[in-house]
């Protein structure tokens, strides 16, 4: 993809457990372009957040990426060593993670927290002294205020139990913003939030986007977070991407049976009084998995050919889904 | 920290205080044994004499006035005279205490400048060499029987090397004036390098013996909260920051992985002031812990309920500390 | 309605599966091999010892190890100053060890257990009095406690039995107290509530089977620490009655002949090593198997 | 009559006051979760229960059930008077009146095997006569929630998620309860499995005759499966009605925020968003007035010193705010 | 030069008057002078008093040396001596209501007064020839000092006339004391007279027998005392120290319950007698450092009897005198001690078996079995008890009489023999010394037969000595007098 900022193919990430070998991650290509917005979806355990872990460098034993290319900015990541991939985490990829209240020390001011992301990252700040502090300090008081949190000078002195779910999430958002980073993965920023603090968090993450050009990755479980803040849509089940697209041609015309079951099974008021069917069945385990359609045990459609490995296929000009059903030539 | 918690903070002191003293003073009366007895030994006295020595020493009160008498003369810091030096208990005390504390002290700051920085090495190199080395040694540093290690040491490093001195806190030829009663100062104060490295040379062997299981328990603790830790989320998160191994393992995980080792070490300095008695014995220390089962012995009741006060108090202060220093660990908490 | 996906487990319960995982750690079964041989050769001690460990004979006094000279092999590991079998006074002294280790940890943990539980579930002036005496205990230092009540009861195994009991529930009862706090507020206990089960059901059924692996770790831990209290009061001359053999009792008569004969005291004072040092290991295992939150 | 009612219901949590406290005579910290709530639940309704985190919702159904014993007001069950019970008789009512919880991993004994955890109820209560017909019992209960008899000997953790929530179920069924609160049952699960228990739920329902008070964070399934819905904010109610008018209709400013606040499939690309400002305040000190109005774009002088009463605004359809009258739309307010 | 000491107890307090402590005593003796003092070989011989003269048997007349100073400077006069004994002797002498503790060892002091500016005389209730043994016990102080800082005073600082001067108190590490350069000589009996030797005496106090001796190899003490038996081939091994060894003044025994249900057979207690092996302990236990003894008294002892029945060693003997009790299978019984004896004992113990005698050995602590066993004629519970009796006196007087009289303190056998108290009564207010020397003899005969006790032996002190030191002798009442002692 040519105006891609971040390329993924075939990443393979395993993790070695006494119970057996996990493979987390199997195969997953993924692109995100700039400036737009990717949202990934998909069940708990589908790997979603091991995806972007691999793409951060932050797979801690017992994982370990086994084969696969990583290439950001036309930088190959997985060849850098871990000094230079700490210069890119933070500032050229930033993330934030799904709870705000585990993700923020709290032991360390909100301030310091800021702070030493710029510290750690811009080349732009005077070299030392009080220069430097005041600077570093400017900055983080316009990064509160960027994500709305009002009378910055004295929050940045709190900690983080002192402010409210929402906030923090904001907080979080404010660091991982601090050096304007050209990608940023917002791995379930409101899973733990209300609706109305979530719709607040999301526009905003929204609004950032828009004023500063970034990309973002935006992983969630909520495919109505999905309709409404972004451009293009992954779908994951059990390690493997199985459908990807626009997302108005993925939710509103899915191709794979998961996809659509996912869609058929979200209950809605305007399906009172209708029963709702449920995908049956449950997220296979992964240690073991025969080399056949992950969703076979669960699929109303299944059929022998779905025993063999079944590749991603062309759904669309740019909608593809890992299913034998499409292109018309299932046995 | 509001005065109300402060306040309320002294006030628990209070029950604790109490039943210390119930318990020490029902102990030391029910415990069979004649002070007088125990002070005239073989020799000759009349009943007259015995009457009156046991007058002079309190004990011909009945048992439930002695523990008011006891409890009143506490409140406003009066413990008593111990029945065999004549003199206020609270000197007695005084005198053994800072040899006592610049023991257990010691033994802290070595346990805690060794169990901090090898806890977490073990934890970072989790599993290699390096920690599998490390727990085994903390596990033997916790079976060791101190009585017994302490001869060993005291046999192989001043007995047969001659290196350090076998017993005391300082050699005769290193005078100097008494100001602190802690050693190590007065003998900086005095700018008697000297002195002070042989007041260092006779602590060496005492604090080890003393600081070694606390070591080993503090190091256990901090590699397993120091793992913990790493786990956390927001460890993950400062990696993804692109922050320093440096700054993520000591600003951001060892900051919160102290917070157990704080409140471990505060129990264990407890029994470090408590326990001391056998390595103050092994070693001819001049402290407080001696003095205290030689007073059991002697059935010395004043000094030994004044003294188990005092150990009480420390306690209950060596966790108040510990409560201070987790307000500025972990901003959490609010005293 | 069916359920298509199975759970991949087959019928094994948390228990067995902790063992697995504790019989699975080579270093930790070892020493559990360990501490059973010293269990072993505590109850046969008599067809163990090669002697009868209070058999004097001052013409054997203070003899050397079998491999040095003057040393004879039928006394391995020498004799003491009144020319007893050390081998078979080690022997014997590890049932006095670990006789008090278990029964003191077996006292201390089931009233620990009680009071923590009530403590911590009743809550109220229970707890608040409960706590005070945990804390009143706490605050006296173990050694003069017990040396102390060594003193008023008099030596003897029960009492020192009782002795190191009296402060040692205090430990499992706190631990028993924060866990039940915990757990108290978990939704299993509620949903017992819920369905009209009693207090004493609540407290037993419910939560005492959630936070026994702490208390079990923390009893095989204290076992150890026990022991050497055992010892240390024998070390003070409180422990058990002579002649029985206390591997504590050992190293304290031997110390004095530590400049002529080491091997009187270095002997059961490896022992002690060795038992507590077992149990410590055999105890981080159990710890790593049954707590996961301890372990890595 | 409707099977249950709820009159002048509180719930407040009093912190610990130090003895200083009391000698400086410094105030309680209270935490009023529930405040004066009045709701009633007719037999083989579905009562839904809707609003933000902390705002009260589980503290209100296990105060029902006098699981946290209510601070004051009234709950009455099928004629009999709850809060009046001594122990024994509610023992005997708790047969009646069932909860399932929301963490699937919480609520089940991790010791316990599932025939013991599903079997507790009758041998409590003593509905088994022998241990072969307690276990006949469970695993016909079993049976239906959809768990195998082979599994009936293991233990939760050999369970997923959705299988757990099925245990729980079948406990709270197992005594024939008629009324059982619903603590968002589904919101820890995955949606594929939430799914598949709402439709558990609801076949039960039908099949045994159950009523519940059904609590979520979620509009969509409340929408989707509620009779009447209640919503709270910060321990009170500030709306309820039947379901299809709520949400075709919402009167309160709070609910109108809420329901243009979730995010929808069908509603992509939709361009009007009520946004409000700030967090749910902190219930240790609500602020005075309609407690609302510190977030509401509505508010006026009125919101700020008193508090607005339940209104009737449609048939069976209630609301408290004092702008009822003026039939404003937020949306129309904020779009302006 | 400095000479260290590794002592075995730190003082209690530096107050002459105010404890009832052996060890405190011995550093106290250091910087205090008494009104009598003893040479190496027990004599009891004039130090602060230039002479005593007995008037009559309760009336004794000291005369002061004149040119004695304290510590402070101040002279010595008749009325310090005066002041130093009313102190001890006077109900209430301490001041506050209080009684020195050290009453009791002045026996029946009537009162004390100053004749003729330099004499003290020192009048007694009832005679007492023991006054001028016990007197060496006693040391005297300043009264204008004492009335200056009071109790608390003497307790932590010093202001006597002896060699040495207090220098510092570590507070159970050490005690440093200097030489007093303007010291009157000390005892002219006792050569050297002078000052002392040493500039710097310290007792360094080390409680663990084996530090004191590792101490000693190690160069860093050059006296110890209660060197144990077994480290003496050690330390006689190491090139550079010795041992030296003195005849002790405690007696060990077992006492024997008269009035339980065994001992009260005389056969039962001849069969223990028999059963153990004297010789063979002191040999292999105590290193062949005691002397066994056949009655209470120690060899060294005023009026020792020399030729008393010895109890052999026979077991087989044993066995059939407890047969002949009607016990042919032996008895079991118990053995009460304190734990720092508790090796003798039980190898006692294990003798005491082999004959018959199942003997288990209780260790108890000192308050608890004084308790027990001296009930001053209160009912007794028990059978044996392995104890001793301390004399450092060396007059039958404080030994004999508690341990032997009915119902008396240290009577631990319940023994009881009119005969006996009779004998010891008399003999306690002989002023003729060849007659009390007499009648101690003849109880002691007696009581050999009655053998309410088994008199085992009185061991030796024992000392370890740097070869440095010269001119210091080891002294039986167990000072430690280091005025003449000298540091190569
Ligand atoms: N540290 C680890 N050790 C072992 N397995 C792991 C580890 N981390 C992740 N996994 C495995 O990787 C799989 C994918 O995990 P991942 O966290 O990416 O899922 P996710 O899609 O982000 O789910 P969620 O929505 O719950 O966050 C899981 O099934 C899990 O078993
Ligand atoms: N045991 C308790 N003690 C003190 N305060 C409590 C207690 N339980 C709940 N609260 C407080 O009561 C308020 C309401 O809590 P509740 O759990 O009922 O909220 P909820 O609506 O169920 O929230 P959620 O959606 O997070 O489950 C909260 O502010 C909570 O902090
Ligand atoms: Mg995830
Ligand atoms: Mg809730």
């Amino acid at each position: 993809m040519k105006d891609a900022l971040l390329e993924v193919r075939d990443l393979r990430t395993v993790f070695e457990t006494r119970a057996g070998r996990i493979c987390a991650v199997d195969g997953v290509s993924v692109a995100v372009r700039r400036g737009e917005c990717l949202g990934i979806v998909g069940e708990s355990g589908s790997g979603k957040s091991v995806t972007f872990a691999s793409v951060m460098g932050l797979v801690k034993a017992p994982g370990r990426i086994e084969s696969g290319t990583i290439v950001f900015d036309g930088r190959d990541l997985r060849g850098l060593s871990p000094r230079q991939m700490r210069a890119v985490r933070g500032r050229d990829i930033a993330m934030t993670m799904q709870d705000a209240l585990t993700a923020l020390n709290p032991a360390l001011s909100v301030g310091e927290q800021i702070a030493e992301v710029l510290e750690a990252h811009d080349e732009t700040l005077p070299a030392r002294g009080a220069a430097r502090r005041k600077a570093i300090r400017k900055a983080s008081i316009e990064m509160l205020g960027l994500v709305g949190i009002p009378s910055a000078e004295t929050r940045l002195r709190q900690y983080p139990h002192e402010f409210s779910g929402g906030m923090r999430q904001r907080i979080m958002i404010a660091i991982a913003l601090a050096c304007r980073p050209k990608l940023l993965i917002a791995d379930e920023p409101t899973t733990a939030l209300d609706v109305t603090i979530q719709a607040q968090v999301l526009e905003l993450i929204s609004d950032i986007r828009a004023k500063l050009g970034m990309s973002v990755a935006l992983i969630t479980h909520d495919l109505g977070v999905v309709a409404e803040h972004c451009d293009r849509v992954m779908v994951m089940y059990a390690g493997q991407v199985v459908e990807e697209g626009p997302t108005t041609e993925v939710i509103g015309a899915p191709k794979h049976p998961y996809t659509q079951g996912l869609l058929a099974s979200i209950p809605r008021p305007a399906l009172r009084g209708q029963p709702i069917h449920p995908i049956e069945g449950q997220v296979p385990d992964l240690i073991g998995l025969a080399p056949q359609c992950r969703f076979y045990s669960r699929c109303t459609q299944r059929r022998e050919a779905c025993l063999a490995p079944v590749e991603m296929r062309a759904a669309g000009p740019a909608h593809n889904a890992r299913c034998i059903l499409i292109g018309g030539d299932e046995e | 920290m509001s005065l109300s918690k402060l306040l309320e903070r002294i006030a628990q002191l209070v029950p604790v205080l109490l039943g210390v003293s119930v318990i020490a003073f029902t102990m030391m009366a029910l415990t069979p044994g004649d002070p007088v007895q125990i002070m005239i030994g073989d020799q000759a006295i009349t009943a007259e004499q015995e009457a009156q020595l046991r007058h002079d020493m309190g004990l011909d009160r009945p048992m439930v006035e002695r523990f008011f008498i006891f409890l009143g003369n506490t409140t406003h810091f009066d413990f008593g005279e111990s029945f065999y030096h004549k003199r206020p208990v609270a000197d007695v005390i005084a005198e053994r205490l800072p040899a006592t504390i610049e023991l257990s002290l010691v033994a802290l700051v070595v346990a805690l400048a060794t169990a901090i920085p090898l806890g977490v090495l073990a934890a970072i190199k989790k599993n290699s060499i390096f920690d599998r080395i490390a727990t085994v040694g903390s596990l033997l540093g916790v079976s060791l029987p101190g009585f017994w290690f302490g001869i060993l040491l005291l046999m192989l490093f001043a007995v047969h090397l001659h290196l350090l001195p076998v017993s005391g806190r300082i050699g005769f030829d290193s005078e100097v004036p008494s100001v602190t009663g802690f050693l190590l100062i007065d003998t900086l104060v005095a700018g008697n390098m000297k002195a002070f490295g042989d007041a260092v040379a006779h602590l060496i062997l005492p604090a080890i013996t003393l600081g070694l299981p606390m070591t080993a328990i503090l190091m256990r603790v901090t590699r397993t909260s120091m793992l913990e830790v790493l786990r956390q989320d927001y460890v993950t998160f400062a990696d993804a920051k692109g922050l320093s191994r440096r700054r993520v393992l000591f600003r951001h995980a060892l900051k919160n992985a102290l917070i157990p080792t704080v409140s471990v070490a505060a129990i264990e300095t407890g029994s470090l002031l408590g326990g001391n008695m056998i390595v103050e014995t092994v070693y001819g220390w001049p402290g407080l812990g001696r003095l205290v089962v030689e007073s059991i012995f002697l059935r010395n009741y004043p000094l030994v309920q004044a003294a188990v006060l005092f150990y009480a108090v420390t306690y209950v202060l060596l966790n108040f500390v510990a409560d201070l220093l987790y307000t500025v660990l972990n901003p959490r908490v609010k005293l | 309605m069916s359920l298509a996906a199975e759970t991949p487990a087959a019928s094994e319960t948390i228990l067995r599966r902790n063992l697995a995982t504790f019989t699975g750690n080579r270093l930790a079964m070892l020493c559990a091999l360990i501490v059973v041989l010293f269990v072993v050769m505590a109850v046969f001690a008599p067809w163990i010892a090669p002697h009868d460990p209070n058999e004097t004979d001052l013409f054997r006094r203070l003899q050397p190890p079998g491999w040095m000279a003057g040393g004879e092999w039928s006394y391995v590991l020498g004799c003491d100053a009144l020319g007893r079998d050390i081998l078979s006074r080690i022997v014997y002294g590890a049932r006095i060890s670990i006789f008090i280790g278990i029964v003191v940890i077996l006292v201390a943990t089931t009233i620990g257990i009680l009071a923590g539980l009530a403590a911590g579930y009743l809550r109220g002036w229970v707890d608040m009095l409960i706590s005070r005496i945990v804390d009143i205990l706490l605050g006296f230092p173990y050694l003069i406690f017990a040396i102390g009540l060594m003193a008023m009861m008099g030596p003897g195994l029960w009492n020192i039995i009782f002795a190191l009991a009296y402060k040692e529930w205090v430990i499992p009862a706190r631990v028993v107290r924060g866990e039940t706090l915990v757990t108290r507020e978990l939704e299993y206990v509620e949903a017992a509530r819920a369905l009209g089960a009693s207090r004493g059901h609540i407290m037993l059924r419910e939560i005492l089977p959630n936070v026994l692996s702490p208390v079990i770790v923390v009893a095989t831990i204290r076992m150890a620490h026990v022991i050497i209290l055992e010892a240390s009061l024998s070390f003070l001359g409180l422990g058990v009655q002579p002649p029985t053999a206390s591997w504590g009792s050992m190293v304290a008569d031997g110390r004095a002949f530590m400049l002529e004969a080491w091997w009187v005291s270095t002997f059961p004072g490896l022992a002690i090593l060795f038992l507590v040092l077992a149990i410590n290991v055999a105890s981080q295992g159990l710890r790593d198997a049954f707590d996961p939150r301890f372990s890595e | 009559m409707s099977l249950l009612k709820v009159e002048g219901l509180s719930k407040h949590y009093e912190g610990r006051r130090g003895i200083f406290d009391r000698l400086t005579g410094a105030k309680h910290t209270v935490v009023r979760a529930v405040n004066e709530i009045n709701l009633t639940v007719e037999k083989g309704e579905i009562l839904g229960l809707i609003g933000e985190s902390g705002c009260g919702k589980s503290t209100l159904g296990r105060a029902i059930l006098r699981l946290h014993e209510p601070t004051r007001g009234e709950v009455t069950f099928d004629g009999t008077e709850v809060t009046a019970l001594d122990a024994a008789a509610l023992k005997a009512m708790r047969r009646r009146m069932q909860i399932i919880f929301q963490d699937p991993y919480a609520c089940l004994n991790p010791r316990r095997t599932v025939a013991e955890i599903v079997g507790l109820p009758l041998k409590l209560h003593g509905l088994a006569a022998n241990d072969a017909e307690l276990r006949e019992k469970v695993a016909a209960i079993c049976a239906k929630v959809g768990l195998k008899p082979g599994q009936i000997d293991r233990y939760p953790h050999q369970f997923s998620g959705g299988q757990r929530q099925r245990i729980g179920i079948a406990r709270a069924l197992i005594s024939h309860p008629e009324f059982i609160v619903c603590d968002e049952p589904v919101s820890a699960l995955d949606v594929s499995i939430q799914a598949q228990i709402i439709a558990l739920l609801l076949e039960l329902k039908r099949e045994m005759g159950l009523t519940y008070l059904f609590i979520s964070h979620d509009i969509s399934v409340i929408g989707y499966l509620a009779d009447r819905v209640a919503v709270m904010y910060l321990g009170e109610i500030v709306e309820m009605g039947p379901v299809e008018q709520i949400l075709a209709n919402p009167r309160h400013p709070y609910t109108q925020s809420l329901m243009s606040a979730v995010p929808e499939v069908d509603h992509a690309g939709r361009n009007k968003r009520i946004r409000l400002a700030g967090d749910l305040p902190s219930p240790l000190n609500p602020p005075k007035g309609c407690k609302f109005h510190t977030r509401c774009p509505l508010a006026i002088d009125a919101c700020r010193s008193q508090q607005p009463g339940a209104e009737t605004v449609g048939p069976g359809h209630t609301a408290a705010c004092h702008r009822l009258a003026e039939n404003l739309s937020l949306l129309d307010e904020t779009q302006a | 030069t400095d000479l260290t000491v590794g002592f075995t107890l730190d003082a209690n307090t530096l107050d002459p008057a105010n404890h009832r402590k052996r060890e405190t005593e011995t550093i106290i003796r250091n910087m205090y002078d008494g009104i009598l003092t003893r040479d190496a070989n027990m004599k009891v011989v004039p130090q602060i008093a230039e002479s005593m003269v007995q008037v009559s048997p309760t009336v004794y007349d000291f005369k002061i040396r004149k040119g004695i100073k304290f510590h402070d400077g101040s002279d010595l006069t008749a009325d310090d001596v005066k002041f130093t004994i009313d102190r001890i002797t006077e109900d209430g002498g301490m001041g506050n209501g209080q009684t020195s503790p050290r009453q009791s060892l002045m026996g029946p002091v009537a009162g004390t007064e100053v004749i003729d500016g330099d004499t003290v005389r020192i009048t007694l209730k009832e005679p007492w020839p023991i006054l001028p043994a016990m007197l060496p016990f006693e040391e005297v102080v300043s009264k204008a000092w004492i009335e200056k800082v009071g109790n608390e005073g003497a307790a932590t600082s010093e202001n006597g006339t002896g060699p040495f001067k207090l220098a510092e108190w570590r507070k159970g590490d050490a005690i440093i004391m200097d030489r007093f350069d303007e010291y009157y000589g000390g005892s002219t009996e006792i050569p050297p007279v002078g000052k002392a030797c040493v500039d710097r005496v310290i007792f360094k106090i080390i409680p663990e027998s084996a530090s004191r001796v590792a101490a000693l190899l190690a160069g860093d003490v050059d006296i110890i005392n209660e060197l144990p038996p077994f480290s003496v081939k050690q330390v006689e091994n190491n090139p550079d120290t010795v041992v030296m060894k003195v005849n002790g003044t405690r007696s060990f025994f077992i006492a024997m319950n008269m009035q339980g249900k065994y001992f009260a057979d005389h056969r039962v207690r001849e069969a223990a007698a028999h059963a153990i092996d004297k010789q063979l302990i002191i040999d292999k236990i105590l290193g062949g450092n005691a002397a066994p003894i056949e009655g209470i008294l120690s060899p060294d002892a005023f009026a020792a009897s020399t030729d008393l029945h010895k109890y052999s060693y026979d077991p087989e003997l044993s066995k059939k005198l407890l047969a002949e009790a009607g016990y042919p299978d032996g008895i079991d019984i118990t053995m009460d001690v304190e734990g720092a004896f508790k090796d003798t004992a039980e190898a006692t113990a294990s003798l005491l078996s082999k004959a018959g005698f199942h003997t288990k050995v209780v260790v108890g602590e000192g308050a608890q079995l004084s308790e027990k066993w001296r009930t001053k004629g209160g009912e007794k519970t028990g059978d044996m008890y392995f104890t001793s009796w301390g004399n450092g006196s060396l007059d039958p007087f404080d030994i004999f009489t508690p341990t032997h009289k009915t119902n008396d303190r240290g009577n631990s056998a319940g023994y009881s023999n009119p005969e006996v108290d009779k004998l010891l009564d008399e003999a306690a207010v002989e002023v003729d010394t060849v007659k009390r020397a007499g009648m101690y003899h003849q109880a002691e005969v007696i009581v050999n037969k009655d053998l309410p006790y088994i008199y085992l032996w009185v061991p030796a002190d024992l000392y370890g000595v740097s070869k440095r030191l010269k001119g210091w002798k080891p002294s039986a009442d167990s000072r430690i007098n280091l005025h003449d002692a000298c540091i190569e």
